[in-house]
This record gives C-alpha cells, sequence and structure tokens, in this order.
C-alpha cells in the first residue's frame, strides 16, 4: 500500500516538475511550485519522516511561497521569452542525471533493513536514545542532543539569513500609518482571521512544547507562530502588525535565541562538561538532557519566529512602498 | 476496515490528480488558485486518512498544518492580487 | 577549563559574537567589538597551531557524544595552518574596513556589516575545524550566506547581479556536496570523517561512491573556483566592497582548497582518487588550463579589482597543481601556498581599497601618477605584486620553489616549466599597474592635494601584511615547517625523506 | 464496534464521493461562479463526512480532539476562502456566463449599429 | 522486477533532481531561478528521506509494541538543510528585489546589457 501511494506521489511530482519547467506565467509557477512542497511533504510522511514533513509543509509551502508571491508583486508576473539556447543546459543536466543514475546501479536496495545506513550508526539513536535522552521522539533526541551543534550552525544561518535580508532590504516604517492596507474590503475574512489567530499561536505553543513526544519542535514552531503574525499582517496591514511586534524587538529576539542556544553550551561548559553536553546540567543526567533539549529548542523557536516575521516584514514593506508610489 | 480506508485514500489521491490537473491548465487564474485551494484541503483529509491507515494516528498534526498553511496561502495570493492586475 | 575548550573556541567566539554585534547596533561600537572578537580568535589559532603541531590532533566531541554519534571538531596541523592564516585576516581586515566601508557602505548597515564578517568568519572556521561531513555543509551555508549580504553591500548596483549569480553557483555547489555525501552516508551509514576514510575503504571501487566522491570534487570546485566553473568569482570580488574582496580573496577560496584537501586525502585516500580514478590529470589539465587561461584574462583587464579577481583563480590552480602532484613535496606546496597566497592578495586588495578610497575608482587609469601621491600604498602594492610573480625574498617565491621542486621530483618537466611560463603573464598583469603608478603622470583634471595617503587605519594592516610577505620570504623555517608537517600528516605513506631534501636546498 | 466500522466506512465512502463529485465540477460546469460552488460546497461536506468517518476509529483521547479541531478549522477557513476568492474575481471583472452573454451581445448589438 | 522495485524511487528522485537542476540553469527570469532552486533542492531531501526508510518500519517515535523504526539520522539532517533552503531563498529572493529596483528588469539578458561585460 505505501509503495502504491509512493508510487502515486512521486509521478504527480514528476508532473509538476515538468509543468514548471514550461510555464510562463510566473505566478502559476509559484503555485506549483507550493503544490511541489505540498507533494514532496505527503512523501515524507509517506516515508515515515513526520517532523521533516511538518517543516516543509509549514516552510516550503508557506513561507517561500508567501515570499515568492511578494517578491513577484514587486517584480511582475511574465517571464519574458527564453533568448538563451536550451542546448547547453540540457547536456549538463543530462550528464549529471546519467552520472547519479549510475551512482543509484550500487546503491542498496530502497527500504532494506540491512542497509549500511541501518546498521552503523543509527541503531544506537533507536536503541539507547530513549534511555540515554529520556524521550520518546527519537528525532528531536538526535536533532537537540546528538546533533545539536549541527541545530546550533542551522540557528545562526537562519540568522545569517535576517542578516541577509535587512542588508539588503531594511524594514521601513512608514510616517504615515493611517495608509491604506490589508484586505479591508473583505470583511468576512476580518471576522474569521480574528478567530482563527488566537488559535495558531495556541497551536504553536503546543507544537512547540510537545515536539519531545510528538511530530514537531522548536523551529515549527517558530514558523507557525511566524505564520499567524504573517495572516495578521495579510489581513490588517502591515503598520498594526509593526504595532504589535517592532522589526527592533524582533532582531533583539533573534539574537536573544541564538544567545540562549549558545548559552546552554557555555553553562555545560562551566560545569565541567564540553560545549552543548547536558547531561552536566543537572545532577541527574537524565534531567539534564531534559533542561538542555527545552531551552535549545525555546532558542531555536524564538530565533526563528523573530527571524521569519522580519523577512517577511522586508518583503511586505518594499511591496506596500512600491505600491503607494 | 483497512480495505475501506485504503480505498478512501487511493479515492482521495485521484480526487487530488484532478485538482492537480486543475491548477495545471485552467481557463483564468482563479481556477487556478481553485485547483490549487481543493489539492490542499483535499491534502488534509488524506494525511488524516493515511495516518489512520498506517496505525499512527498521532500525526494529524501535520494535517492542521496544512490546513493552516493552505488559509495563509490563500489569504496571501488574495493580497497579491492588490497590486497586480489578475488578468491573464 | 580555556585549554580543554581550545578546539572549539575558534568556531565558539565569533558565532556567539555576532548576534551580540547585532544588538550593539553602533557603528564604531560594533566595529571595536568586532575586531577584538577576531583577535581573540587568531590569539586562540596561534595557540591551536602550537598545540596541533606538538601534540598531533586535537579531538573534541561535542555535547559530550562519543563520534561518530555525536559531532566532533578534529584539529590537525593541515587546517590549524589555515585557520591561522583566516584569523589573522580577518582581524586585519576589520581593522582596515573601519575607514573602508564609512567610504563603500551605507551608514546604516555597518553594524550589519561587522556581524556577517563574524558570521563568515564563524562559518570558515567551523568548515577548517570540523569532523563531521554533514556540519561542514551547515557551516559551509552559514559562511555562504553571510558572503553573499557582504558582497552585495556595495554601493554600485553591480554589485547586486554579482551576489546573485554567486549564490546561485554557491547553493548549486552546496547541493552537490549534499548529494555527495548523501549517497556516501547512504554506503557507509556514518557521517563523521574517519569514520567514513575507514569504512570507504572497505569497497574497492564501488560505482555509488565513485559518484559521490565526482560530485563533491565538482560541488568544492564552485565553491573555490576551479577554472570551468569560476564564473561567479570575478564579477563578485570585483562589485563587492574592497574589505570584503580582501577578506574572501585570501580565505572563503582557500578554505573550499583546503576542503578539497581534506576529502582527497583524509576521506577517499589517494589511492582511491588518483590511482583507481584517475583524478590526478583530470585536476592537473584543468590546473594548467586555468593558469594559462585565467593569467591572460588578467592581462587585458582594464579594472584592477577584475585583474586580481582572475588572478586569484590562476593562484587557485596552482594550490590544485600541487596536490595533483600527489607528492608530500607537491602536497606541501599547495598547503603552504594557500597560506601565502592569503597574505599576498589580502596586501594587494587592501592597497586597491586605499586607491578607491581616495581617487573614487579602481580603472587601470585611476592608478595613474599614484607612485607618488600615495608612496606608501604603493609600495605596498609593488612588494605584493613582486610576490605574486614570485620574485626571491617574497612569499610567492618559496611556494613556486617547492610546486617546481615538487614537479622535477617526478621528472615532470613540463608542468615545471608551465609554472615559469606563467610567471611571466603575472609580470604583464603587475607590470601594467605599476607602470601607470611610477611612469605615468597624474590626469590634469585631478586636484593633487585631494589624492593624499590612506589613513593609518588602512595602511596599518596593509603594511603588516606585506612585511608577513617579506619575513615569510626570508624565514621560510615557521610556514614551511607547518606545512610539511601538515602535508606529511596527510600522506599517511608519505616519505618524509624527500621534504627534509627539500628543505635544505632551499637554504 | 462492528455496526461503528461499517457506519465509518459508510461515512467515508460518502465523503469521497462527493469529494469527487467537485472535482468533476471543477471541470464540468461553465463559469467560474458555478466551479466555485462546486467546489467549495463539496469540499465542505467532504471534510465534514470524511473524518466524522475517522472519529468514529478513534477511542476518545487527544486524536479526536486534534481531529475536530481540524474538522472546525476546515470549516471555518475553507468557505472562508472561497468567498474571498469569488469575491476578489468579481472585483477582478470576472463575469459569470449569463452576464458575458449579455456584454457579448451588446457588443455585437453595437457592432451591427456601427454597420 | 525485482531490480526495478529496488530502484525506481532513487530513479525518480535524481529525475526529480535533475528538473530543478535544469530550471536553474536555463531560466532567464530570476525568480524561476529561485524555484528551480528549490524544486532542486527539495528533491535531494527526498533523495536522503528515501534512504532512511524500512520497509515495514515506522516513524521514529516511540510506541508500545513497535520495534522496527525508520533511521531517524536522515530525518535530522534534512530538517537542517530545509532551513538552510529557506535561508538562501529568502536572500535570493530579497536581491531579485534589489535587482529589479535598480534595473527595472529581473531577466538575466535584459540586466547584463544594462552594465559593461563583468
Amino acid at each position: 500500500m505505501a509503495e502504491l501511494i509512493d508510487l502515486v506521489l512521486l509521478a504527480m511530482l514528476a508532473l509538476t516538475a515538468l509543468r514548471i519547467i514550461f510555464l510562463k506565467d510566473l505566478f502559476a509557477v509559484v503555485m506549483l511550485f507550493g503544490i511541489y512542497s505540498f507533494l514532496s511533504a505527503l512523501i515524507f510522511i509517506n516515508l515515515d519522516a513526520v517532523d521533516v514533513a511538518f517543516t516543509e509543509a509549514s516552510v516550503g509551502a508557506g513561507i517561500s511561497t508567501v515570499l515568492m508571491l511578494g517578491t513577484l508583486a514587486l517584480t511582475g508576473r511574465k517571464e519574458k521569452k527564453n533568448s538563451h539556447s536550451s542546448l547547453l543546459p540540457l547536456l549538463v543536466v543530462t550528464v549529471t542525471g546519467a552520472a547519479l543514475i549510475y551512482g543509484t546501479l550500487d546503491m542498496p536496495p530502497f527500504g532494506d533493513p540491512d542497509n549500511p545506513v541501518h546498521q552503523h550508526v543509527a541503531p544506537r539513536y533507536i536503541e539507547e536514545s530513549p534511555q540515554e535522552i529520556g524521550l520518546p521522539n527519537m528525532v528531536t533526541s538526535v536533532l537537540a542532543s546528538y546533533r545539536a551543534f549541527d541545530t546550533l550552525g542551522e540557528v545562526v544561518v537562519v540568522f545569517a539569513a535576517a542578516i541577509g535580508v535587512l542588508a539588503l532590504l531594511g524594514i521601513r516604517r512608514k510616517k504615515d500609518s493611517d495608509l491604506e492596507s490589508g484586505l479591508k474590503e473583505h470583511k468576512v475574512l476580518h471576522v474569521i482571521a480574528k478567530i482563527v489567530i488566537p488559535h495558531v499561536i495556541l497551536f504553536a505553543l503546543y507544537v512547540q512544547f510537545h515536539g519531545d513526544f510528538g511530530p514537531g519542535g522548536g523551529f515549527q514552531a517558530g514558523v507557525i507562530a511566524a505564520a499567524a503574525f504573517i495572516l495578521y499582517a495579510l489581513v490588517f496591514g502591515l503598520p498594526n502588525t509593526l504595532a504589535v511586534a517592532s522589526p527592533k524587538f524582533l532582531q533583539w529576539m533573534a539574537s536573544f535565541g541564538v544567545l540562549l542556544y549558545a548559552g546552554v553550551g557555555l553553562v555545560s561548559m562551566i560545569k565541567g562538561g564540553q560545549f552543548l553536553d547536558y547531561n552536566k546540567l543537572a545532577a541527574d543526567p537524565i534531567a539534564g538532557q531534559h533542561y538542555g533539549i527545552i531551552i535549545i529548542e525555546l532558542g531555536v523557536g524564538i530565533t526563528v519566529f523573530a527571524v521569519m516575521l522580519s523577512i517577511f516584514y522586508a518583503f511586505s514593506s518594499q511591496a506596500e512602498r512600491s505600491n503607494v508610489q | 476496515m483497512t480495505e475501506v480506508l485504503a480505498a478512501a485514500c487511493i479515492a482521495i489521491l485521484v480526487v487530488m490528480a484532478i485538482a492537480l490537473a486543475r491548477a495545471f491548465k485552467a481557463p483564468t487564474v482563479y481556477d487556478r488558485i481553485l485547483g490549487v485551494n481543493m489539492f490542499g484541503t483535499k491534502t488534509v483529509l488524506f494525511i488524516a486518512a493515511v495516518g489512520f491507515l498506517m496505525g499512527r494516528p498521532d500525526f494529524l498534526d501535520i494535517a492542521i498544518v496544512y490546513a493552516l498553511i493552505n488559509f495563509i496561502g490563500m489569504v496571501a495570493v488574495l493580497r497579491f492580487f492588490e497590486y497586480t492586475a489578475p488578468a491573464e | 577549563m580555556f585549554e580543554q575548550h581550545l578546539a572549539a573556541l575558534p568556531v565558539l567566539l565569533p558565532l556567539i559574537a555576532a548576534p551580540i554585534t547585532l544588538i550593539l547596533g553602533r557603528s564604531l561600537l560594533s566595529w571595536g567589538f568586532a575586531t577584538l572578537v577576531s583577535g581573540c580568535a587568531f590569539v586562540v589559532s596561534i595557540q591551536l597551531l602550537a598545540a596541533a603541531l606538538s601534540d598531533g590532533v586535537l579531538s573534541y566531541a561535542l555535547g559530550g557524544w562519543p563520534p561518530p554519534w555525536g559531532i566532533e571538531l578534529r584539529v590537525d596541523a593541515v587546517n590549524a595552518f589555515v585557520l591561522l592564516a583566516v584569523s589573522a585576516i580577518s582581524t586585519l581586515v576589520l581593522i582596515y574596513s573601519k575607514d573602508s566601508i564609512e567610504k563603500e557602505v551605507e551608514k546604516s548597515k555597518h553594524s550589519l556589516f561587522y556581524t556577517a564578517h563574524l558570521l563568515c568568519l564563524a562559518g570558515l572556521s567551523g568548515i577548517l575545524i570540523t569532523g563531521d561531513a554533514f556540519n561542514l555543509f551547515v557551516f559551509l551555508e552559514v559562511s555562504s550566506l553571510a558572503t553573499y549580504t557582504l558582497v552585495s553591500l556595495a554601493s554600485d548596483r553591480r554589485c547586486l547581479t554579482a551576489a546573485f549569480r554567486y549564490l546561485v553557483m554557491g547553493t548549486i555547489g552546496a547541493t552537490f556536496i549534499l548529494i555527495g555525501v548523501g549517497l556516501l552516508y547512504m554506503k557507509t551509514g556514518t557521517l563523521n570523517m574517519l569514520d567514513l576514510a575507514s569504512r570507504i575503504e572497505l569497497y574497492d571501487s564501488n560505482r555509488t561512491i565513485n559518484t559521490g566522491l565526482a560530485f563533491i570534487v565538482v560541488g568544492i570546485g564552485i565553491k573555490m573556483a576551479l577554472f570551468p566553473l569560476h564564473m561567479w568569482l570575478p564579477p563578485a570580488y570585483t562589485h563587492a566592497p574592497s574589505a570584503v574582496t580582501a577578506f574572501l580573496s585570501s580565505t572563503a577560496t582557500k578554505v573550499a582548497v583546503y576542503v578539497m584537501i581534506r576529502f582527497i586525502f583524509t576521506i577517499f585516500g589517494i589511492d582511491h582518487v588518483f590511482e583507481k580514478m584517475g583524478m590526478d590529470i583530470i585536476l592537473m589539465a584543468l590546473a594548467v588550463v586555468a593558469i594559462f587561461k585565467c593569467s591572460y584574462m588578467a592581462t587585458v583587464q582594464s579594472n584592477v579589482k577584475t585583474v586580481f579577481a582572475y588572478s586569484s583563480v590562476a593562484q587557485v590552480g596552482y594550490m590544485i597543481l600541487g596536490l595533483s602532484l600527489v607528492s608530500v613535496t607537491g602536497l606541501m606546496a599547495g598547503v603552504l601556498h594557500v597560506f601565502n597566497h592569503a597574505l599576498m592578495k589580502g596586501a594587494l586588495f587592501m592597497a586597491v581599497g586605499a586607491v578607491f578610497y581616495r581617487v573614487g575608482s579602481v580603472d587601470i587609469k585611476a592608478f595613474n601618477g599614484l607612485g607618488r601621491q600615495m608612496p606608501l600604498t604603493m609600495a605596498a602594492f609593488t612588494i605584493a605584486g613582486l610576490s605574486i610573480i614570485g620574485v626571491p625574498l617574497t612569499v610567492g617565491f618559496v611556494s613556486k620553489w617547492y610546486l617546481v621542486t615538487g614537479a622535477l621530483e617526478q621528472d615532470n618537466w613540463v608542468v615545471a616549466a608551465l609554472v615559469l611560463a606563467a610567471s611571466l603573464l603575472a609580470v604583464v598583469y603587475i607590470g601594467r599597474i605599476l607602470e601607470a603608478a611610477y611612469f605615468k603622470k597624474l590626469p590634469d583634471n585631478v586636484d593633487p592635494n585631494t589624492v593624499k595617503e590612506a589613513p593609518p587605519l588602512m595602511l596599518a594592516p596593509m603594511w603588516v601584511l606585506v612585511l608577513a610577505n617579506i619575513y615569510f620570504g626570508i624565514d621560510t623555517s615557521l610556514t614551511t615547517e607547518a606545512a610539511s608537517s601538515a602535508a606529511e600528516w596527510l600522506f599517511p605513506s608519505g616519505d618524509t625523506h624527500s621534504v627534509s631534501n627539500v628543505q635544505e636546498m632551499s637554504k | 464496534m462492528f455496526i461503528l466500522d461499517i457506519v465509518s466506512s459508510i461515512l467515508l465512502i460518502a465523503g469521497v464521493f462527493f469529494g469527487f463529485s467537485g472535482a468533476v465540477g471543477l471541470f464540468k460546469f461553465p463559469d467560474f461562479f458555478t466551479r466555485v460552488h462546486a467546489a467549495s460546497v463539496t469540499d465542505s461536506i467532504a471534510a465534514i463526512l470524511v473524518i466524522s468517518g475517522l472519529l468514529l476509529q478513534t477511542s476518545f483521547d487527544l486524536n479526536t480532539a486534534k481531529l475536530v479541531f481540524i474538522l472546525l478549522f476546515l470549516m471555518i477557513t475553507s468557505p472562508t476562502a472561497s468567498h474571498a476568492l469569488a469575491k476578489s474575481a468579481r472585483h477582478g471583472g470576472l463575469l459569470t456566463l449569463a452576464e458575458a452573454k449579455t456584454e457579448n451581445k451588446g457588443a455585437d448589438d453595437k457592432q451591427e449599429q456601427a454597420h | 522486477m525485482n531490480f526495478i522495485l529496488d530502484y525506481y524511487n532513487y530513479w525518480v528522485v535524481v529525475f526529480l533532481m535533475m528538473a530543478g537542476f535544469y530550471i536553474v540553469i536555463s531560466a532567464n527570469n530570476l525568480v524561476k531561478k529561485i524555484v528551480g532552486l528549490n524544486v532542486f533542492q527539495t528533491s535531494v531531501f527526498m533523495l536522503y528521506i528515501s534512504m532512511g526508510k524500512v520497509s515495514g518500519g515506522t516513524a521514529p517515535i516511540l510506541v508500545e509494541g513497535v520495534t522496527q523504526y525508520s533511521n531517524p539520522l536522515p530525518h535530522v539532517l534534512i530538517l537542517t538543510a530545509i532551513v538552510v533552503g529557506v535561508a538562501v531563498t529568502a536572500v535570493g529572493l530579497s536581491l531579485i528585489v534589489r535587482i529589479k529596483r535598480a534595473y527595472g528588469t529581473v531577466e538575466e539578458n535584459e540586466f547584463e546589457h544594462k552594465d559593461d561585460a563583468i
């Protein structure tokens, strides 16, 4: 059954990718990219990667698509005719693809439990992480403890993206904040958004703190919380949102999240362990792991929330600016 | 019961495929959005059903996220049309 | 406590300092703080190099999890040596950039500039010291994102398209590396570099692993601007702010060269890469073409920054040529050139930036008559330029010497002759600029009083690098010792004999 | 238990049927406003039926609550989205089939007059 | 037949990767390039997730009575990679916005003509 679903989803993905190549309407391209992202998230669910699916759905289909639409609003929707010859790219792609297909020929079979991937490092995560870390979600255990340094790097990447977007676009606060913006004419949307947004934030908190037991964690929670604010900004206009969470405050929050994460590492260094060694955080190693993971997930959540919202602000303030002119 | 669930999953997949076809080729841009929206809502149902089919229904969180993102995506699209003329 | 965590500090210091710099906000304050942190990282990396040379290798298990389950930081002579160059250049460039970016970057973006610089330093240090293949990818992206930002901060609009092209190429490169690491992981089940090495050895010429190797080499090739994949580099280096160009040209591509060395020598093993797959022929051919094509391109450019951008691509060719010789001497020449080239290109781009600071242009015509107006800057430029050519008593000579010796050891006369011939091209492109500076008159429409010597905070780091060029060109013992122990470290079965011979010859 | 399964199956099948009919309507109906009607009405009923069918499979725990939450969420947002889309299309100048016909007619009349 | 069943997943994923890669290198419009980059990366993520799957296994979250779990390590890696992907996308898109403002176009061949070479 899983194989059948897998096959159907892969076929849909292939068609979507082909359609994206040939479409000239960039708006449609972005919509199809959203679908592509959704579909790949379905594949991830089908292949048991629920945490990944969670992230891909909220990031790929959510944040990326919204940002792409924001860019399109500023750059125009139509792709002009391509004067490049498509022969050379096709050649490059064929060669690369052929190399990869050649590489697949010695691959271990799909899904075989005897594959080297499942034999060497991973068994310890599966068999011992429930005792060593004490959490049912192995992905969270590996992400936040065994490979916590990767995750710190990931948070720093997000932070770097915020620096990049701020340096490039900046966030302009308009003087005349009574400017027409938001979806003023859609009264129904206003009512519904008011009902939905608090629940979304509540859900984000649930994802943040339930990530140890089910799919979710700081990153997904940050994105969902940012999505709630984005919804607010889309419906009620940017100036209203800026009044709730100011750009300066978000910058401060983004830095704070990174520092919180690194701070856990420093504390464990002071207590005599290695960087990010949570065992030293409390007398009982398992409790130490719990404290460590909760705090760093919080740091991740705070940074991701602040950065995603800042990036959205930057794009949105550009769009409103050009709209006025 | 599993058979019914499996059949339902497949059927939802088919509906998704039809919606996808609408998103690929549509007479107006609004039809395209309609197709995308329908695809999104059916995906939510699909995830819910597949969770029960695989015996791990605790993944409904993902369905919630899908529903949420689908809605925000729709609002973003509408907002997008405030800036650009939607003429095809 | 300090000693225990020495290996982690070079990456942790800038990484933690970056968000603090953003909070500090004010231009002067964030400059001081960033410079201080970078200086600390430099001090740490000196100690690391000393420790690595005496103890061999420092391993640091992050989170207390033993590798391969956790992430390991691993410092040995190779990366400690490159790390020293990176942190030194970073500190000098930060001192230099206070005045330089005043002119080239908007005032409101200064603290973002310093934050991005620290992030870039953190990323590069992370790439250097990590012992985990996937962690390397993460830090590669940290440094790349910061780099795109830095490049796009210039005031000329062309920096935007250059940064975009860099972003697309860089991301393709990173994704190729991701694919390659994935294929390796698929066959071995591990991500730790040493563990990977021991498990790759078990396979004798496996198609999946060979494909993984190919993807990793192409991916890194993009990142370090290996010849046919270098198209992003000249525009990026030309249009970035001068301080950024000075920093990137002497660190970013060099770190990529290090990654290449690490993957080929430590992870795959030279038997696999060179003997079974014949990669040395390909790399050598590409390196030779790169040296000639790009040296030639450098001679026909009118923008001086572009000249040196192409020259950088050519110099990467020298490094790859060194390691494609597959000998301890060749590898040593490559590693040595990584360090030496950082010294010369850093000084050159700083001098060019100083010219831009005063004249407002880096076209070759703008250099007319500057020998008289900016004597100190142009003297620094001249010495660094001579070093690029490879004149004795400069570091450029030392690395070329070892390169030629490495080639002659294998009786490879052709390569040795080509290296010398390429130096003539360098004479041409450096000579054109020196001619303009010393033998042409200042244009009449320029007021001689406005074009004066660069401010001291720009001159000081420039001259530190120039003096280093001369010092390490005369007293080669320090760098050659580090480079040769690095090369021997990488060559498990290398014969140490030939290196000591070479050292005697050079004296 | 057995009865619950049967009821649940019936609900699921009915839900899928409505979803399918909506998808067909997406292609078969003549103009955009009828298509949006087909899609949005069936979307809601399919969601209600399928999720009710799944609700009967749960053992009244956290999953039940989540399912109910999804149902409520879809019930609120899906019609809103359709409504806003239709409204947006109306503002964007899209006409119903009947209006398009009269408009065309008007245009034709004018052309004839011009002749 | 077995051979195909063992590998079909990887082959389709390779096809998807190459479709994305093709969009990146052939597109003239910068927004489309970024979309292509995303398609490319998403497909690489699928390669990783495919190798983590164990037939008959289930998601790596501990439940009673299950012994066979899929491999959590690729999931962790891809979580990180997705975040990296969105970071690059955000910076790339903001570059596009600036390019549009500076050049008035986002078609690669058009702004190439507006400046001298290099």
